[in-house]
């Protein structure tokens, strides 16, 4: 059909400051790396930054000091160390985090994907999570109610529509039909919530390919505005069926942004040092190294 | 048994409250080293959720968190956390929610979001992420944490997963299930009151003394006449935590 | 042209309203057949959708209905009702509903569910299905049909499906979409005054009279001055049309 | 796992007079046949029926006079012609019919299998479809709102949740995981919404079959209460990749339900008069007219 295809330097181009971006990594799984890396290369400010769980894609960029709003249902890089950068930030309040949990960021997508501009959800009530919610600047979002059938106490939750939604996916054909590989979180609403949808693939297909599996299509064509073919563009997080996750640069990142100081510093060799994802890849260790991540064709990592 | 550690005995004591057929949706860490170890053992029927969208794999290595890709294989289905958690969890087909946290009150309250220091600064972890949703829709919810004075708290620095808020009822408080259920942590096994939903002590981990038990909690803690002793891991469950699963130490260690 | 039939002119006037690059949710019968045209001449890069949950499929044999699995063949995705209704459709991503009907009124409002006959009996038919829905949400509306004065009438016997209801727009309805877009009939293409939302006529087929259009039409139709004529579908479509997508007449016959 | 292998007349027993029931066919579509011959076998009664798009499954057990309410978004069967037993019974008005659309009775299964009391959704506003609903014996089921958030007019929808949904796949294993080749309409909803949850599948596969395609998966085994093993269950209509619908068949039984004399006769000889549904399949042409309707491998039909 058409060729949405461009690189991640040509889609982020188009993002203005001050945009709203859902990236749709979850902690160190097909995190948008290679997007992060590139918001912070053109020097993007002011952006609200929402995600399910976030991960090293978001941490990246609050560590760059992109991101003034952030609306999350928690965050982490599992076994290698909280979001160090989400965490300080939050602490010098340089970002306004607005805190919800897995199921209510994923319900406000869902509404947003189901084009509601709210939902209800039993999550989060009796909790200092709401209340602190209905205390800030998120107060404008969230609102109880009772079910007018059955009496039961609700919390309502505003849609949210991100004007950009990013996802990474192990296959797109060049029209933007993309498939997900094992767990996909909130990825589906997330994505289709989005005024824009950009998705990342590993592996880029003829249509052909698509119609051999109609089942697996998560994100249809009619939705996506671009492609943007990148292998290993997830790196160092894992993409289940292509590659594992790199425990060593996992590390080295943890030890470089777990101290403010030494934030800049990895900024400096791994994104803004790098013209592009091509030349990170090479610089974390280039065919080589990637070929040692290539998952197992029978566990998929 | 002496060689037994507290973290063995932790998973064995979480394992055990477990029912075979029951669904269970699990944090990563100490709560998934127990239902793996419940599913291998009593209770082979277990359906097994990750909130990422992931139900009863049965994983060959041990994954360091929710999405690690080890967590994916041969499960049943991949799906979505709209699936698991809002057509499982708040659908209310959860039968236990197997939960971490930093900190607990004497009412089942969990904090995973922020500490607060003597002078009062704030230091942030992870959040919420899926245990809010669980603590307030599986039907009890079982926590498993070291048992330290600085978290089992009188109050919690932040209230992110709601037990028996100010003790009151779960359906007073617009929430769904049972509420907590179980506090296991290296020293002892906590229960709450099903009346006024004050924790009590149930039961002595055999290397645990009741004096640092009620020394080391923050909260009240109802201890009854005759304190019964947590039976051990078996050699089996031992061989299998240190030899199956999680052979690295990377939750047990 | 002699030969050609008013389904097929009716087909090919409803591929022309089409535009590439559209997104269009379809119903059974000419408005499928419209589309498939529409994709197989000017429209190539058409998103083709059904309410069951089939996106761009490529039928190989004509389908007796929306849930023929002749209608599966070559999809870029198999899907759900929540996700082509709800993710596209509600979602406000869908440029065209287009539909047929058992009667429709001056304002576009369709009855898809009875008739009455003239002793006040009332017949049902298959109701709404997709069709309020395709109706209420897309971005403007297509409907095709026969043109006879006991189908265009002055009210319809059930408001199954809104277009302007009582000559109000579409947001004073709690609407989204434009509303109705084109009527086509095997005698004429009929559109909607932008500001009064009156129906007015817009083409005249080549085999049809004036005189017997406005006969026909139960309601007020505004007739300009000068009357175009519809274009006639081309050889290459009527060869579409009765080789390939309709061979045996189905829908056109 | 365990073995929830039972016949469709054990299931049927299980079931009290007054259940609401849901099916899972769509018109001529995988509709819950062998279902319905039995709880006519068995003549249950006072039933209230939901179904996205009646098709035949319903229409038979309306015309056999079991169904006392129905619960719609509307009804066919294709080029076949209307479901006349159907219809007829709502001219009658021996049913109580709540008519509703498509995606608001998807909405209404999505609410209950979300464990929500109510979803807005924006459809049926400014129809007569909710101006009867809201005259008659549903009007407790819906509720006009307007979005707290943004102020625009919102029909809420109470949820729907079935005693018993039935739903008929291509694949279950002994545990109940089920896979569902080609469109789904809403039975993920319609299925995750009941109470108890049925299905009936083409073919028994071990689980290490679902764990092949887990994707595919879309009704869990901890949510599946029983499986009804019957290939060709769901004729006289299509089941995808399996066999085609049977037109002759179909226009046997449109000539016979057209004319409310002749139901019973229809009735008598393919339902009451078989003591099972491989008896029914002997009656209509036995393996000889199965293999004639059995799927092309390439076209799936």
């Amino acid at each position: 059909m058409t060729n949405k295809v461009k690189t991640v330097a040509e889609v982020v181009q188009t993002i203005p400051d001050g945009s709203h971006i859902a990236l749709g990594g979850f902690a160190i799984n097909r995190g948008c790396i290679a997007v992060s890396h590139e918001l912070i290369r053109q020097q993007k400010k002011n952006l609200t930054l929402s995600q399910g769980v976030v991960g090293l894609d978001t941490d990246l960029l609050v560590g760059a000091g992109l991101v003034s709003r952030l609306i999350m249902g928690g965050g982490s890089l599992d076994r290698f160390g909280p979001v160090h950068c989400v965490n300080r930030a939050r602490e010098s309040r340089s970002v306004d985090a607005h805190d919800y949990s897995s199921l209510t960021i994923c319900f406000r997508y869902l509404a947003g994907a189901l084009g509601l501009s709210f939902i209800p959800v039993k999550s989060l009530l009796a909790s200092e999570v709401l209340e602190r919610l209905e205390a800030g600047s998120a107060a404008k979002d969230v609102q109880r109610m009772k079910c007018p059938f059955t009496g039961e106490e609700y919390l309502l939750l505003r849609a949210l529509n991100p004007d950009v939604s990013f996802v990474h996916v192990q296959v797109a054909d060049y029209d933007g039909n993309s498939q997900i590989h094992g767990a996909r979180w909130e990825n589906e609403e997330q994505a289709k919530a989005g005024r824009r949808v950009i998705v990342i693939t590993e592996e880029l297909v003829p249509t052909e390919y698509i119609q051999r599996f109609p089942e697996k299509t998560i994100i249809p064509a009619h939705r996506v505005e671009a492609v943007i073919h990148q292998p290993f563009g997830a790196h160092p997080t894992a993409v289940f069926q292509c590659y594992d996750f790199d425990a060593d640069h996992l590390r080295l990142y943890v030890d470089h942004v777990k101290r403010v100081e030494r934030v800049p510093e990895y900024l400096k060799t791994y994104v803004l040092g790098t013209k592009d994802h091509w030349e990170y890849l090479d610089k974390v260790g280039g065919l080589r190294r990637m070929n040692e991540l290539k998952a197992d064709r029978v566990l998929g990592y | 048994m002496s060689g037994v550690r507290g973290t063995e005995i932790m998973a064995a004591a979480g394992a055990r409250e477990i029912r075979d057929g029951e669904v269970v949706v699990v944090g990563i860490g100490l709560p998934w080293v127990a239902c793996v170890l419940a599913k291998r053992t009593h209770a082979p029927r277990l359906t097994f959720l990750l909130e990422i969208g992931v139900m009863n794999a049965e994983p060959k290595d041990t994954p360091v968190g929710v999405a690690d890709p080890r967590n994916f294989y041969r499960a049943t289905c991949w799906t979505s956390f709209r699936d698991v958690m809002g057509m499982s969890l708040q659908r209310g087909v959860v039968d236990v929610g197997f939960l971490g946290t930093l900190e607990i009150d004497g009412f089942g309250n969990l904090n995973t979001t922020l500490l607060k220091d003597e002078s009062g600064k704030v230091r942030y972890f992870n959040g919420s992420a899926g245990g809010n949703d669980t603590a307030s829709l599986a039907r009890r919810v079982i926590v498993i944490m070291r048992h330290e004075k600085r978290k089992l708290r009188q109050a919690v620095a932040h209230l992110t997963s709601p037990g028996f808020v100010g003790g009151r009822g779960r359906r007073e408080l617009g929430l769904r299930g049972d509420g907590p259920h179980r506090l296991i942590t290296d020293n002892a096994i906590i229960g709450f009151d099903p009346d006024t939903h004050a924790a009590m002590l149930l039961s002595l981990h055999p290397v645990a003394r009741l004096e640092d038990v009620v020394e080391n909690t923050g909260f009240p803690l109802r201890i009854p006449s005759e304190v019964p002793t947590t039976p051990l891991p078996t050699p089996e469950e031992v061989r299998l935590l240190q030899e199956e699963i999680d052979p690295k130490g990377i939750y047990l260690g």
